[in-house]
């Protein structure tokens, strides 16, 4: 069975984030006042072959935090799952 | 220093881009500069390691992770272990960084975009392989290329950085001032290079290699070369 | 009533006389995938219809050249047994609708007509052009093209050295990005699409990147129509580059060569396996049976057609002897690149497609390549030469600030520092950069040599608004002189040609006047052409682009170590002008933005005197009499005195040449055939008798020295504001602190 | 009132990844072979202030069009919300 997941990628909070920073700059530029707060960050998506739903996540788990993301900068949160 | 005949690897990742520079900057210092293949798990006997500039594996997800699970990385970190000399350039550092042979990590530039010019740096520890023949004090001119240098490190981290004197360059002005207006990338504490405990793993994100021929740029690199050299044929003489 | 549905030959961009002509080559109607092969390879950007007869007038002959127009890119022998191979190419199109991916798959496409000639990239220039940058969507182009230049080119670590940037009206609807890219390959060793040793039998290997949906119909949709022709729906996928496989396919590529692997290389560009498979048959005398199942594909269920045309990035197409594939797939493999065969070499000429075991194609190879229309155009000069529309403002008076114009001018962000611009770009990779922006031609080492390559890129399309002719004849001649000020000699060009919709006849005047222009510089200068691109359509609104060729210049320094600087170097040294100030203030820098105008007959361009002037630069640098030159060209001499100032750091005082000209002509004149250089006192007498013998007359002007930039009753400033103003302009009109 | 969002901006299918092909290239390298369709996107959070929660999506939905993406070559979509 396939499962599908989505990962999300943050900068730590405390970091300088300056995408975030840049967007939230734009803004304004554009009309748009009252955003605050941007944040940038990645999405990953994937696809995991596993016997079952935990097996995979467990699996993606480790993926999230061995290569996905640096523990030094970054959190990650897995999103949710599409079963295939 | 005499340094001929000291054998300095270069690693070659998928996307090195300054492999072949590192090579002619171990030769133009009198060494002699041996590729080496990631894939591989042969070392060939080198006595000092340099993993180079570039954009490996084009820096996509995060810039040096992939490449710090190469299989020669595995026997790069053994020699690192044994006491070899091991220095990191731009994305090489990012890569030691990343496999956590040197504590921190590379982000963004504040400016979010590639910064290519000529900086200066001052020497804050003699105590490594690569600036044992420098002065703390000593300031360099070097060029710095990356999208992505701005050093960060866990507060922990920081403590541990600051408090063991484990910074090696810090980015300055011409006379040797480190401010805010010599800070190219927004790296804390204006930090271009670090060390690990033992001192004979170094990373910085200016390009060394870039700076030994007067014909083609400043000379500021000539000093980390020379030492690295020297810190090699002692290694090998060990 | 329903409306009549368009044929699919239109739907290609096939004309209804260009569909019979295809019916009467293969005395049937066509296939679906025929008719897509057709209209790729017969677009106006594959087959250069519209352009071809006047190309043909180009001079293209001269010692150095080892090949020329045809190939991939030109090949320029530079002695030592070195080839040097460049070629420019425009993405103007697909960067006006995702600056960032489109200039990046540019510079990706030029890259690899290099090294489908066997040669290592070492330098790239771009050329770009935009629209005022006041207009935020003109500062998104702008930012994003430049990102994507740095992005593509950093990481694939060949040193971006030069290019130039301009800025007007007429670009806000059509950016133009052209990028030039020059590589280094033993002369014994270049690479065509096809060497004489491939035969029948011989595979058609495809390497790298796997082919998805994009770029379908690219050259015929995207790249030979205006922009609001083709529909948001209707434009194709924008490719997305990948620099990393990029790189990989360069050292790959140049792996193979290197191990005389191939039998021919060629790069996929536009058009795609149709381009590169019947080029590659074409040009070897054969046809070729291609199997479109065997090409690996990104997305399943794409059609005979899309995998005919597709434009995905990062392949590669190489002729191999069956005996070499194991060792071909060996080195791809080795660099992670995947090679298949999906053709092989046939004797007949026919080429046949097959697809799920069904033949959806089979035409003659040569049909598509060297038969497709060639079209002489219709040309109508307007009825008033554009020169002669308006008033001549070098006969305008004027009453204003002189040190304000002069301020105006330095911080008009087509003279201001582009700093902000080649900062972002890796020029120091691979260690061979003697000079890179900053200096008039930027100059790149050949490795192993004393040698130096001294590189420029030109295009004046304000001039070329008012005198199409002129305005090509100055970009030549201004990039030969800009090499020259180095101490380099100008060898060969090539050039990227940006103009509107040819089936307009006023833009097909325009081009013919071009390529005069630029035939006749080249001609006199001695620099054949050896390559090119052509870029038509660039129009919105009926309102085409000025006409703009822009030259790709290459230089040999015989030494790069005499290579002269562009500012001054120290203080007390003899600032002379070499050639003549006359009053030519039409089409220049002050009257636009001083006088608010772009009219009047642009500076005379006598070629005669050009090359006499680079002949006394060369000489002069070759005996190392020259301390510093600076060509003298936008903003006249007032400015190229400036930037000198800046570039070296040290201020002069000098009285102007031309004391009968009105003083604000003298300071902002742009006359041709004139420099800015410093000597060392003991070698002015040296000067002088160099530029006698050369027939070059030299004014005096002053010393350099100081921290002051002094122009007699013109101009006190300190060198600092010079640089201040000079560096802030661009950030500022980005909004950004210097 | 102020409402935080989530905005997911990704590559249209059928475009090219190469940030997503290279991550799924190196994953086997570290053991995990069962890996597929991995691609790399971007994750944006932001706040806004508006009267409503309707307002203050639309509005979101338009940055997102307007400013996050380019419609060229990127879908975006809106994650979730968290009313603060
Ligand atoms: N403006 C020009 N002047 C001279 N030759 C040109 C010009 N434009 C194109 N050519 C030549 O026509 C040939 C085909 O050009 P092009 O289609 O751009 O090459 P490719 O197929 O490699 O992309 C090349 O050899 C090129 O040098
Ligand atoms: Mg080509």
């Amino acid at each position: 069975m396939t499962f599908t997941f989505e990962v999300l990628v943050t900068l730590k909070a405390g970091l300088a984030d300056p995408a975030g920073k840049a967007v939230e700059a734009a803004l304004p530029t554009m009309g748009w006042t009252n955003v605050s707060a941007v944040h940038v960050g990645k999405h990953i998506k994937l696809t995991v072959e596993a016997g079952d739903e935990p097996a995979a996540r467990a699996q993606v788990e480790e993926i999230a935090q061995r290569l996905l993301s640096n523990p030094v900068i970054e959190d990650y949160r897995i999103l949710d799952l599409q079963e295939g | 220093m005499a340094v001929a005949g000291a054998r300095v690897g270069v690693v070659t990742f998928p996307g090195s881009l300054d492999d072949r520079d590192a090579l002619d900057a171990v030769t133009f210092m009198g060494g002699i500069g041996v590729p080496l293949w990631h894939a591989s798990h042969d070392l060939q006997g080198v006595d000092a390691v340099v993993l180079p500039g570039g954009f490996s594996y084009g820096d996509y997800l995060r810039c040096g992770a992939i490449a710090g699970k190469a299989a020669l990385m595995q026997e790069i970190r053994a020699f690192a272990e044994r006491g070899g000399p091991v220095l990191g350039i731009c994305n090489g550092f990012q890569i030691l960084c990343e496999s956590g042979m040197l504590p921190g990590a590379l982000i963004r530039n504040r400016s979010l975009r590639f910064i290519c010019k000529d900086v200066w740096l001052r020497v804050e520890s003699s105590q490594t392989a690569v600036t044992a023949g420098m002065e703390p004090g000593e300031i360099i001119e070097v060029p710095i290329k990356h999208g992505e240098g701005r050093f960060v490190a866990t507060a922990e981290q920081l403590v541990q950085i600051e408090g063991e004197g484990r910074v090696v360059f810090r980015y300055a002005t011409a006379d040797g001032l480190v401010d805010e207006d010599a800070n190219p990338n927004g790296s804390v504490g204006n930090i271009a290079g670090v060390r690990n405990d033992r001192g004979n793993v170094v990373g910085l994100m200016p390009h060394p290699e870039h700076a030994v021929d007067p014909d083609v740029g400043p000379t500021g690199g000539q000093g980390m070369f020379a030492s690295l050299l020297a810190a090699a044929l002692e290694g090998a003489a060990r | 009533m329903t409306e009549a549905p368009v044929p699919l030959h239109r739907q290609l961009g096939l004309k209804d006389d260009e569909h019979e002509r295809i019916v009467a080559t293969l005395g049937r109607e066509p296939m679906p995938a025929e008719l897509a092969m057709y209209g790729a390879m017969w677009s106006e950007h594959c087959s250069y219809k519209s352009s071809k007869i006047h190309l043909k007038t180009l001079p293209t002959d001269g010692p150095a050249v080892l090949v020329g127009p045809g190939q991939d890119a030109g090949a320029v022998d530079v002695g030592d047994g070195v080839a040097v191979v460049f070629k420019m190419e425009s993405h103007s199109h697909p960067s006006a609708v995702e600056p960032y991916q489109g200039a990046a798959t540019g510079v990706g496409g030029i890259v690899r007509d290099i090294i489908s000639m066997g040669a290592r990239p070492v330098a790239l220039l771009d050329p770009l052009m935009f629209g005022p940058l006041d207009d935020p969507r003109n500062r998104w182009l702008f930012g994003g093209v430049v990102a994507g230049i740095g992005g593509y080119g950093n990481c694939i670590g060949v040193p971006t050295v030069g290019g130039e940037i301009h800025f007007a009206d007429v670009h806000s609807a059509n950016p133009t990005v052209d990028v030039m890219c020059v590589g280094i390959a033993r002369a014994d060793k270049l690479a065509t699409s096809t060497s004489l040793v491939a035969q029948a039998g011989s595979f058609m290997v495809l390497y790298g990147a796997s082919t998805g949906r994009d770029g379908i119909g690219g050259v015929s949709v995207l790249a030979s129509a205006t922009l609001d022709d083709s529909s948001e729906e209707s434009r194709p996928a924008v490719q997305i580059g990948d620099p990393f496989a990029g790189k990989l396919l360069i050292e790959a590529s140049l792996e193979l060569i290197e191990r005389g692997l191939l039998e021919g290389l060629q790069d996929l560009g536009g058009a795609g396996i149709t381009c590169a498979v019947s080029e590659s048959a074409a040009r070897a005398g054969m046809g070729a049976k291609l199997d479109l199942d065997a090409v690996p594909l990104r997305q399943a269920g794409m059609e005979p057609f899309e995998i005919l045309t597709s434009e995905s990035q990062e392949r590669m197409l190489a002729i191999v002897n069956p005996a070499q594939l194991t060792a071909v797939q060996e080195v791809c493999a080795k660099w992670g690149l995947d090679a298949v065969v999906i053709a092989e070499l046939v004797t007949g000429g026919a080429l046949t497609v097959t697809h799920g075991g069904r033949v959806v194609a089979e035409v003659p190879a040569r049909s598509l390549t060297d038969e497709a229309p060639e079209y002489d155009r219709p040309r109508e000069a307007p009825a008033v030469h554009p020169s002669a529309v308006g008033d001549d403002p070098t006969f305008t008076a004027f009453s204003g600030d002189l040190a304000d114009a002069f301020w105006s001018v330095l911080c008009s962000p087509n003279i201001a520092s582009k700093r902000w611009v080649h900062q972002q770009y890796d020029s120091v990779v691979q260690g061979q950069t003697v000079a890179g922006a900053g200096s008039d031609a930027a100059v790149v080492r050949v490795p192993g040599t004393m040698k130096g390559l001294a590189l420029s890129t030109d295009g004046k399309g304000r001039y070329g608004s008012l005198d199409p002719y002129l305005g090509a004849a100055h970009a030549v001649a201004e990039a030969a002189r800009n090499v020259a000020v180095t101490g380099a000699t100008p060898l060969a060009i090539t050039n990227c040609l940006n103009f509107g919709n040819p089936e307009r006849p006023a833009v097909m005047w325009q081009f013919a006047e071009a390529i005069r222009g630029m035939g006749d510089a080249c001609l006199a200068l001695g620099t054949p052409v050896t390559g090119g691109n052509v870029s038509f359509y660039n129009e919105a609104a009926g309102s085409a682009i000025w006409p703009t060729p822009v030259i790709g210049m290459l230089g040999l320094l015989a030494d790069y170590r005499l290579r002269v600087p562009t500012g001054f170097p120290r203080a007390g040294l003899a600032v002379y002008q070499l050639g003549e100030t006359f009053a030519e203030l039409g089409g220049g820098e002050f009257a636009e933005v001083v006088l608010g105008v772009v009219a009047g007959k642009p500076p005379a361009l006598i070629l005669e005197r050009e090359s006499a002037l680079i002949a006394l630069l060369v000489a002069a640098a070759a005996e190392d009499v020259l301390a510093s030159a600076h060509d003298c060209s936008d903003g006249g001499i007032a400015i190229a005195l400036a930037e000198a100032a800046i570039e070296g750091g040290h201020g002069f005082a000098v009285t102007l040449a031309g004391a009968d000209l009105p003083v604000h002509v003298a300071m902002f004149s742009e006359s041709a055939s004139r420099a800015v250089v410093s000597v060392n006192p003991e070698q002015e007498a040296r000067l002088l008798e160099l530029a006698g013998a050369h027939g070059v007359p030299l004014t005096r002007l002053g010393e350099t020295g100081g921290q002051r930039a002094v122009i007699e009753e013109m101009l006190d400033a300190t060198v600092g504001q010079l640089r201040e103003s000079y560096e802030g302009a661009l950030p500022a009109l980005l909004g950004e602190p210097a």
